[in-house]
């Protein structure tokens, strides 16, 4: 297999993961938050949050890119405020690249979430706090494990997602092979190149595996704790 | 007044308006279906916000709509058995049942001893799906119960349990009522339940408090009989362990005189109340003799009400009690039944299960 | 040392084979992110890490140095392109640049392009199809990629009978023959600018001074480009 | 037989493994919570699919493991109304109560007629989420019914209904187990209403069938009190409306003599069944003179049967049927009763409420 | 307005309406089929179509595109077939794009119904069963109605990933203004240009205007239906 990939192939591969990962372990905390803002509180700007984070999806992808470019670039003012106040750097790091599958996925996220937060009886949310949790245990004793399959299915797309995700990434964070070079990249870039078909195909079913692989993984956890929820 | 209730709320089609003060003790709350009981005991807990309202338990104020005040769910320490259980699908028995025990901030109840008074101890690894309907109810109970509440509240909780079950959960409920200073209240459509819990009864019928008070003095007004169901009608009394009986007779001294129950587990002394229901007495002019019954009061007529049947509601007087008794109009004719009128009456011996059979703290 | 050079897409197969020879000979390393002209352009703007800059397109050039970002003395044209028309598979068209020879061979079908005002090979084409009287009759049938390699594909895979792209494209795949070339006086005159940035280092500017070598040259003018004549 | 049913399945901890077989009318599963009732239910819904097992009703087989049969739930036309109400959130009360009639092979029970008789007119355009218990188990019933079943099962289906609404529904039942050829399985933990309504009595214990036959036998039988609770222990007698009396007694021929009870609705000559509790049975050696009861059997002490309390119960014959009392140890020895013994068994009028009357169909 | 948007754009945003319309509307039968499928079924290959159905979110959308034309295409099998025999041609029309829409956005409908159906009461279907009701009538009475916040939600993010869907469609359809130019190409072309960034600025607004509204209006439509069935 090894010989299969070139080092930089490998790389790609490798940085892949590693930004899907982070970006959908990154974006949860905030996913869950917001689906559960959307879904159960009522705020002024409500629907405005909503828009907002339906933006990524609405957007072509290469909007999106420039408009990261256009905030978390070096000259941009939240980046340079990052980078100066926090050490953050964005632009042209995978960190970036991670932003950019973060954002993207963001929306999927945070539907999962919302509809399975929507589906929770509140009664048993209720009769939590008769027995004495405050909100925000009751939120983490009840709510959240009931919504758990939700947040399965949020992260899984988000993952997905974050593996695809191209237009905004090479746009915002370029496509510098073992720094920003991800798969999807890489295939685009073997697409560029006349008769590059078969090493495109070839990085198109190294992705389509370890997604796979992930979804599967995800979905048996999934289901297992679907199962266990319901007591089924 | 350890509880005090008042509560405005309206619905499409149905309006709340209820207001009742009630001592320490059970207080039940009792009515037809759609009567409001379940909005009450949601509005107590916080569940339901009402228009209008105040609602006091032993000083704390958990709501009081003109001051403004309204004190949010998980501070109000209510242990709430719902009408439909409401059990958290996603943890096991043990954990349902121990849930409260994480926020409580009183000293909870033994939790060895809770379960075994349910007889869930072998459900405890258990998820809550699987559970039968009576033993998902059992769980609900525990869990309540549980909670170290301030307050109890219990919307039916028996009502999907055997005889046998609720045989052995009421004594413990009645324990609770004395030996803790936590309020209940209790949602029951079962007369013979009410009658050995209640220490108030609260009668709602389309949102409005029909009748309030002591528990003795409503069972035994001939004016609530309606409500309560003819069939269920029966008056309580007082009274005090006198003597055990070798053969399993308990004698009860009443102001009347003597009565002899099936074992009553309490030691000379101590108080009781007893339900003894109107259809269970029969009357009769002179001193029976040879009779299976053992119980033959002296008593005098103190009212006379005729219901539309062929049944004739007699209140006596027997000593300081009121007993009722409840006798055909051919009988009643036959006999000279009215007001005043001196007769016996006869009670059985074991018209008077354990279920009719209350213990009275201090 | 690491040099990290951002190139327009459609120079992929050349500039990697000449960062290899530069590799080879100096010992120092060459990073090469490819993307389209603009996306890169604009992360330059934004502070990117690149230190020498090949653009398809002389505009965007021309706003990083009236941005101040390049050093102007560095900039030189690089490479200069043909345009040609590319015939599917099966597809024989006789004099295609004849007046209404084209437009009545497509029928119905389309002819590939580059987005034609946004996309260099697009504009070139566009220019050239006008110069030469076929723009009117053929703007309806064009079907417009959003680059030159998805034009150039999609007459090889003949669901376009021709196309317009550059020689270098049409030398590149072996599943399109050149129907025709077109005059170079037809449209502005291709050119790939090279730069570097105003903080480039030393190596880079090496590399720079290399690629307009003869070295070079010979490895660009392989895959089909022009080398323009330079003052020396 | 109009059903059969035969049935084994593991679920973790708990085996049932039950065999029955019962004629047209009503089955009553009775037993304790977590013996196996629900899980019957299911099966015989097609709900569950057992380990193995067979199931006929009215001779159609609804599930043979053996033969490898197994009717999907929707073609066996079961009126479940479940221990659970299962109502449809977003449907209108009056769309789930005709949703059965869309799928309906049968010819429907009268709308308006379920409506009125279950008092759900007022709630029709209601959503069923904001429905009180109750109400919720008064729509489940009349979705129930209102499907055309050719089987229906109800698991406590008036658990959580009022006495007075109780009142009224039982009576439907009873007609629906005479006048319709519907078997009705019931699961129930009321004594009074199991001896109001059953044909045939199915006693559950732990999975298995402890006791099963025709409701008189097993509800008479001394044997099967310990399951029933002694307090609820009482036999069934059937009798024929012998005339209507102007004071509202009926006057009822049993074959050991004379019966007044409360007005019953039913024409002379009318066949019922009577409920006669044991606790409500007074024993005496002389024919008593002056009481206000008027219902007074000679009788013959078949049986009789020391409990581990002071109570005894008594079996009596009385003309071909037989009678149950409870009296104390003390009671029956200051009395000398013995098998053989021949004393008066008395019953108070009114202690046969109409709860404890059914009329029997041809 | 009408004088903001030049009636070519004009054109663009009433293309990518109609794409997003039918994309949505047409991948709502088999969305919910498969998601029940994926939900309630047990058969084999249920992995393998789980993977199938997220492969456009895992695969760049440039190879997405690519895998439609080499499958869909006037020269490919599954698009020669269709041809033929129903007449329905893919390639360069805007049905392509509504197809390219469609697949990219099918597995986020997939993932939001599915979701809902595995929220909902299997005991509230046994009831239905008991009552009569075979198992397509207890779908329709019963699991459809109270999935339906689900499927609008799954509609929702159709709508939206269609109106944002750029890279597939672009590779598959091509551009061509008042066919196949949706507001994303028109987009992405502005923003290859020096100075674009206005107009692409504008398109980007009339863009989220659009796709906002119709999210707004959905998301009324989805509370108002979530609150019916809830009846809470
Ligand atoms: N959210 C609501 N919206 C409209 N009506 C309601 C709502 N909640 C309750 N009701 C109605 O108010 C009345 C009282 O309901 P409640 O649940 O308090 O009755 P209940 O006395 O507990 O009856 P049950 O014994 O049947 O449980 C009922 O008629 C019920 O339908
Ligand atoms: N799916 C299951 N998995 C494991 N145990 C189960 C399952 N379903 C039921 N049981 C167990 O089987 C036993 C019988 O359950 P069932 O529901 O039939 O009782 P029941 O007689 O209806 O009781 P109740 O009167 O309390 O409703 C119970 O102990 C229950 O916990
Ligand atoms: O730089 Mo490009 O690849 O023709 O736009
Ligand atoms: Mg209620
Ligand atoms: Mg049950």
């Amino acid at each position: 297999m090894s010989g299969w990939l070139s080092p930089e192939e490998w790389d790609a591969v490798a940085l892949s993961l590693r930004v899907a990962f982070w970006a959908t372990l990154v974006s949860l905390p905030p996913g869950i938050l917001v689906a559960h803002a959307l879904a159960r509180w009522r705020f002024p700007g409500r629907q405005l949050l909503n828009g907002l984070v339906h933006l990524p999806l609405i957007l072509p992808p290469v909007a999106t890119g420039y408009l990261l470019l256009a905030t978390f670039g070096r000259r941009a003012p939240v980046g340079q405020f990052l980078e100066q106040t926090l050490g953050i750097v964005f632009a042209f790091r995978w960190t970036g690249a991670a932003l950019a599958a973060g954002i993207m996925a963001f929306p999927l996220m945070v539907r999962a979430i919302r509809l399975a937060i929507e589906a929770v009886d509140p009664r048993l949310e209720q009769a939590a706090a008769t027995l004495g949790a405050a909100r925000p245990l009751v939120f983490l004793t009840v709510t959240l494990p009931l919504i758990l399959p939700g947040v399965i299915v949020g992260a899984i797309l988000a993952f997905a997602k974050a593996m695809g995700e191209f237009g905004a990434t090479i746009t915002f964070v370029s496509n510098i092979p073992g720094q920003t070079q991800t798969l999807p990249s890489a295939i685009y870039a073997f697409l560029q190149v006349p008769g590059g078909e078969a090493s495109a195909l070839r990085l198109v079913l190294v992705s389509v595996a370890v997604a796979m692989g992930a979804l599967l993984l995800s979905e048996l956890v999934a289901t297992r704790v679907a199962r266990w929820i319901a007591g089924r | 007044m350890t509880l005090s209730v008042r509560l405005a709320h309206d619905f499409p089609g149905f309006a709340l308006d209820v207001a009742f003060d009630a001592p320490p003790g059970v207080t039940v709350l009792f009515g037809r279906s759609g009567s409001g009981k379940t909005t009450v005991a949601n509005a107590v807990a916080g569940l339901l916000r009402p228009r209008a309202g105040r609602v006091a338990v032993n000083g704390a104020v958990l709501l009081d709509t003109e001051a403004g005040r309204f004190l949010p769910p998980h501070r109000r320490r209510v242990g709430y058995v719902f009408q439909q259980d409401r059990l958290f699908p996603h943890l096991s028995v043990a954990r349902n049942l121990k849930y409260g025990r994480l926020f409580a901030r009183g000293t909870p109840e033994d939790f060895g001893h809770v379960v075994a008074l349910l007889g869930i101890g072998d459900l405890l690894r258990r998820r809550t799906a699987d559970l039968s309907g009576g033993e998902r109810q059992r769980v609900a109970i525990g869990r309540a119960l549980l909670s170290a509440p301030q307050l109890l509240l219990m919307d039916e909780p028996l009502a999907a349990l055997d005889d046998p079950r609720k045989a052995e959960i009421l004594p413990y409920l009645e324990r609770l009522r004395d030996e803790t200073r936590v309020p209940l209240i209790y949602v029951s459509h079962s007369v013979p339940e009410v009658a050995r819990l209640a220490t108030t009864v609260v009668m709602l019928d389309a949102g409005r408090v029909q009748r309030a008070g002591p528990a003795a003095e409503i069972l035994s007004d001939i004016g609530a009989i309606p409500t309560l169901g003819v069939a269920d009608a029966g008056a309580v009394l007082t009274g005090r362990v006198a003597r055990q009986h070798d053969d399993g007779l308990t004698e009860i001294a009443v102001s009347g005189g003597v009565l002899y129950l099936p074992m009553v587990d309490a030691p000379p002394g101590a108080q009781i109340r007893i339900r003894i229901e109107a259809r269970d007495v029969i009357l009769s002019r002179a001193r029976p003799e040879g009779l299976s019954a053992l119980n033959i009061l002296p008593a005098t007529v103190a009212a006379v009400r005729e219901g539309e049947g062929p049944g004739v509601m007699v209140q006596l007087r027997a000593g300081q009690d009121l007993l009722l008794a409840r006798i055909t109009r051919r009988s009643a004719r036959a006999l000279g039944i009215g007001e005043g009128v001196d007769c016996f009456g006869i009670v059985k011996t074991v018209a008077v299960t354990r279920q009719n059979v209350g213990l009275i703290g201090d | 040392g690491t040099v990290t050079v951002f190139a327009a897409a459609s120079t992929r197969e050349a500039l990697d084979r000449a960062a290899e020879a530069w590799e080879a000979e100096t010992g120092h390393e060459v990073v090469l992110s490819y993307a389209g002209s603009s996306a890169l352009a604009r992360q330059i703007q934004q502070g990117a890490p690149a230190q020498l800059f090949l653009s398809a397109n002389a505009d965007w050039m021309d706003v990083l140095q009236d941005e101040g970002l390049i050093d102007p003395d560095t900039r030189s044209d690089l490479l200069g392109n043909r345009l040609v028309l590319i015939a599917a598979p099966g597809a024989v068209l006789p004099d295609p640049l004849a007046p209404g020879a084209l437009a009545r061979a497509l029928d119905d079908e389309r002819l590939a392009m580059a987005l034609v005002d946004a996309v260099p090979a697009g504009i070139y084409g566009k220019a050239a199809l006008a110069h030469l009287g076929l723009w009117d009759a053929l703007a309806p049938k064009v079907a417009q990629a959003d680059n030159v390699r998805a034009a150039l594909a999609l007459v090889a895979r003949g669901e376009a009978p021709f196309g317009v792209v550059y020689a270098t494209d049409a030398a590149a795949e072996p599943a399109v023959t050149v129907a025709a070339r077109f005059p170079p006086d037809s449209h502005p005159p291709i050119r790939y600018p090279l730069a570097a940035m105003r903080d480039a280092g030393p190596e880079a500017r090496a590399l720079l001074r290399w690629l307009n070598g003869p070295q070079a040259a010979a490895i660009f003018r392989d895959h089909g480009f022009t080398v323009p004549d330079r003052a020396p």
